[in-house]
């Protein structure tokens, strides 16, 4: 039977504190004769040597790190799916257009107010001649990718994407359409694209 | 007969002396001069090297490559840092006691370069050839004992509720693991008949098998003052000051700037002055493992290469043990190193009446 | 004009000057510990004419040429800094106390024995 | 090589005069600073100054050990010991603790007469020709070995006496300064076994 006790002072061995009462289950103690306690000593300088023991082994071992942008261990490394880097406009295969159709849901979901758009023409013809993305503003919530009733943006796995004045950081449309040739969205989730594909074919396009 | 260097640097300041027309006593007072120049360099290249090794050593536990990127391996890494501490804005907190918040850091790293005085660097070579002093491992123990108050000071002065915890948990653990660390030298002292550090070491000169640590009687001080080293500095296994999990920075949380960058400067110089001690108490000091030679500046590369040792094994030990909790912390003080460095008191008086 | 060598005399002037802050601060002082700080003064200047005295007083010529081990001033003076220890120690667990019983700390607010 | 035969002194006695200086100002200008300073942590901390300052008249005087000591002890735990009383009771009260003058009038003439009657002294230091000092002529004994030598010696019995003191003094101050706890921590961890809701917090001690 083992009992729940308040501790005080030194405990020798692995009784860790219940996280909600702050008490340890601690087996009943037994006498602490001299020769109980010097063995404890030993035990406890042996488990010190132990773990000395397994830092040096570790420390003589091969170095996991990979230094990125000087030496790359694994050349055209991506990010798992999901991942959510740099945004993207995608062109349609078929048109060589942006599948954009201004509408505006992006710009008006977006949260953070990142993503402004001018739009131009009407019904068919209605395409975005200008579209800012800031991405110094962007928290990448993925809501635009969301909305969009065209699946025409999307986030690349592109990590990639440090640049050396705050102004660049504004992605205009030219940007996002080479990001989107370049990407095309092969790396959205699967599942995603086929889904977004379906809807697309369904609406009739 | 080992080249005297301290007898060169003596030469050169009486040349000096000669050359404008100094009067001959101040000759000792140029050559303290010079050995304060040589100390605050050394201390600077040492915490610099120091901090570089203690990155290095903990990537390679953890794996890691630790830093590579500013140049060569990672060399200039720390001097870089060192800058930037440099050119970083002082920020002191508004209800701050502007006067204790200064006092702070400056005890500590004043405490810290005065212990250098009394280390013999080579055959009687300390700082200004004057500080061999009859005293000298306890001025060494005395003066660490000012720093304490710099660690006060320090945590009381930002006004901030870490810092204070931090300091009255820093304090307490110095002026407890100062026990052991003073009893465990005084075992030395048993043994050497004297307080003088360089004494001491050269009565170890004979070779490896002089040192003190192979008498039987004072390994088990050795691990004590081992153990009391490593908390006197306050490092990891023993890092309750600054415990970074409880307490955001212990008592340097309010601290930015250079201010910052003179508690690393004592913490590492701290740590390499313990190293230094280690190895004038225990492992011989300047004196070569070999048994007597005579290379220009050998006692240097000596004492330096086993207070070296002793930092290594510092750092591997940081990097191995997890942090220990407040009550933990004490009770092994009080409950297991104090009795068992008096029982060595008690041991080595026996065996060194008897033997 | 000659300066007289630093001798006795220097020292005891400091310890004077020193006797003479601590006593202003043990008089004048409105807070206990105020008055504590006063009297290590005291005693720092009362050491510090102790080892004067070993050092340059009559004692040590008293076999003049032979050499004297004569060290009784230090040793007194030791002896002043461990009951310095104590008085302190002791003196402020006094005041804690009082602050826990009377919520004071002003040696001139405990007068409860006075009558 | 002789610049330095100003005064009458020679170079060994102004390196001296300069070192005297140095502390005496150290320990001097501190202790106004324990006068002056208006919050009594300043103070304690000027004090500790002070004593550092002591401590190096010490070392001018050729007392080694003393300086060892001085430090260790007064610098090292006296003045950590007044500190932590100091930020005890700051906690306790809640404020910082100035340190105001009452009997102002009677401090400055307790001190100015003192002043005045040890006048001579500071007269003689200062412009006369000063007391013939001899130093001591040493047998070659260090300082160490001489203080031990007397200690176990000579003064064996008040040494034993010394350690029986601070044994009391020890043990007075910690029954004086225990705050009165509740009888239930007082009792033996087993006593409460099994107790989850009994959880000791330091909220329970008074201040």
């Amino acid at each position: 039977m083992r009992e729940m006790r308040e501790t005080r002072g030194f405990v020798l061995g692995p009784y860790n504190p219940s996280p909600t009462t702050g008490l340890v289950d601690v087996p009943p103690r037994r006498r602490l004769t001299v020769w109980n306690a010097l063995w404890l000593i030993a035990e406890g300088a042996w488990t010190i040597l132990v773990g000395h023991w397994v830092t040096l082994r570790n420390f003589w071992r091969k170095k996991v790190t990979d230094q990125y942008p000087h030496r790359q261990a694994r050349r055209n490394w991506l990010p798992g799916p999901g991942y959510r880097g740099d945004f993207a406009l995608i062109t349609d295969w078929k048109t060589w257009e942006l599948r954009c159709i201004a509408c505006l849901q992006c710009q008006n979901v977006c949260p953070s107010g990142c993503i402004h758009i001018t739009p131009e023409g009407r019904g068919r013809e209605r395409h975005p001649v200008e579209f800012y993305i800031d991405a110094g503003l962007c928290q990448y919530c993925w809501l635009c990718v969301e909305v969009c009733p065209a699946s025409a943006i999307t986030m690349t796995p592109d990590y990639e994407t440090a640049v050396d004045t705050p102004r660049k950081l504004i992605r205009d449309i030219d940007y996002l359409r080479t990001r989107g040739l370049e990407f095309d969205d092969v790396q959205r989730p699967l599942e995603a694209q086929q889904t977004a594909e379906a809807e697309h074919e369904d609406k009739g396009e | 007969m080992i080249a005297d260097w301290a007898e060169r640097i003596r030469a050169f300041s009486e040349g000096l002396c000669t050359r404008f027309g100094i009067p001959g006593l101040l000759v000792d007072v140029l050559a303290w001069i010079f050995g304060a120049i040589f100390v605050l360099l050394l201390i600077t290249v040492v915490a610099l090297a120091a901090i570089y090794l203690e990155r290095k050593v903990s990537g390679y536990i953890q794996s890691r490559l630790g830093p590579m990127r500013v140049g060569p391996i990672g060399l200039f890494q720390t001097p870089m840092d060192a800058l930037k501490l440099l050119e970083k804005e002082d920020i002191v907190p508004r209800d701050a006691d502007r006067f204790l918040h200064l006092l702070g850091p400056v005890l500590l790293v004043s405490a810290t370069v005065m212990m250098f005085a009394v280390i013999p660097w080579d055959v009687r070579a300390n700082v200004g050839r004057w500080l061999d002093w009859e005293i000298g491992l306890l001025y060494l123990v005395a003066v660490s004992g000012i720093g304490m108050l710099g660690i006060v000071c320090g945590g009381w002065g930002s006004n901030n509720k870490w810092s204070l915890l931090g300091a009255l948990r820093g304090v307490a653990q110095l002026i407890s693991y100062e026990i052991p660390l003073v009893l465990a030298a005084m075992c030395v002292v048993l043994q050497a008949e004297t307080l003088s550090l360089s004494q001491m070491v050269e009565q170890q000169q004979a070779g490896i098998w002089a040192w003190f640590l192979w008498r039987p009687w004072l390994m088990l001080p050795a691990i004590l003052l081992l153990i009391a080293g490593i908390a006197e500095v306050n490092r990891t296994p023993f890092d309750i000051p600054e415990a970074e999990s409880e307490l955001v920075a212990g008592f340097h949380t309010e601290y930015s700037g250079m201010k910052f960058g003179l508690f690393f400067l004592a913490e590492y110089t701290h740590l390499f002055v313990v190293g230094l001690l280690f190895a004038v108490l225990f492992l011989g000091g300047w004196a070569s493992p070999l048994g007597g030679s005579n290379l220009p500046f050998e006692g240097l590369v000596w004492l330096n290469l086993k207070a070296w040792i002793f930092v290594l094994i510092a750092m591997w030990v940081r990097w191995t043990l997890p942090r220990l909790r407040v009550d933990q912390l004490m009770a092994m003080c009080w409950k297991l190193l104090i009795p068992a460095s008096f029982a060595a008191l008690v041991i080595v008086g026996v065996v060194l009446m008897y033997a | 004009m000659s300066l007289p060598p630093v001798g006795l005399a220097h020292y005891l002037a400091v310890a004077v000057l020193l006797f003479a802050m601590g006593l202003f601060a043990v008089v004048t002082r409105r807070h206990a510990i105020g008055v504590l700080l006063g009297i290590e003064l005291m005693l720092n200047a009362a050491s510090i004419n102790l080892v004067a005295f070993n050092r340059f007083g009559p004692l040590v010529t008293v076999k003049p040429g032979a050499g004297v081990d004569m060290a009784d001033g230090q040793i007194f003076a030791l002896m002043v800094i461990a009951l310095a220890a104590c008085e302190a120690a002791v003196g402020l667990a006094i005041i804690l106390r009082l602050y826990q019983t009377l919520a004071t700390v002003e040696p001139d607010d405990a007068d409860r024995m006075r009558w | 090589m002789n610049l330095v035969q100003y005064y009458g002194l020679t170079a060994e006695q102004w390196l001296e005069y300069v070192g005297f200086l140095g502390t005496a100002g150290v320990a001097l200008v501190s202790g106004l600073g324990v006068l002056f300073a208006r919050r009594v942590l300043h103070a304690a901390v000027w004090l500790l100054f002070c004593l550092l300052g002591v401590a190096g008249l010490f070392a001018l005087m050729g007392a080694h050990v003393l300086f060892g000591v001085q430090i260790l002890v007064y610098a090292g735990a006296i003045a950590v010991m007044i500190i932590f009383a100091v930020l005890l009771l700051e906690r306790a009260t809640g404020r910082g603790i100035l340190s105001g003058n009452r009997h102002l009038f009677a401090g400055v003439v307790s001190a100015g007469a003192f002043v005045v009657v040890m006048a001579p002294t500071l007269g003689v230091a200062l412009w006369a020709a000063g007391w013939p000092s001899q130093t001591a002529p040493t047998t070659g004994q260090t300082n160490v070995a001489l203080i031990g030598r007397l200690f176990l010696t000579r003064h064996l019995l008040a040494f034993e006496l010394m350690s029986v003191v601070l044994l009391v003094a020890m043990i007075g101050a910690i029954v004086l300064a225990r705050a009165e706890r509740r009888s239930d921590a007082e009792e033996a961890p087993e006593a409460q076994g099994g107790g989850a809701a009994h959880v000791p917090t330091e909220e329970a001690r008074p201040s």
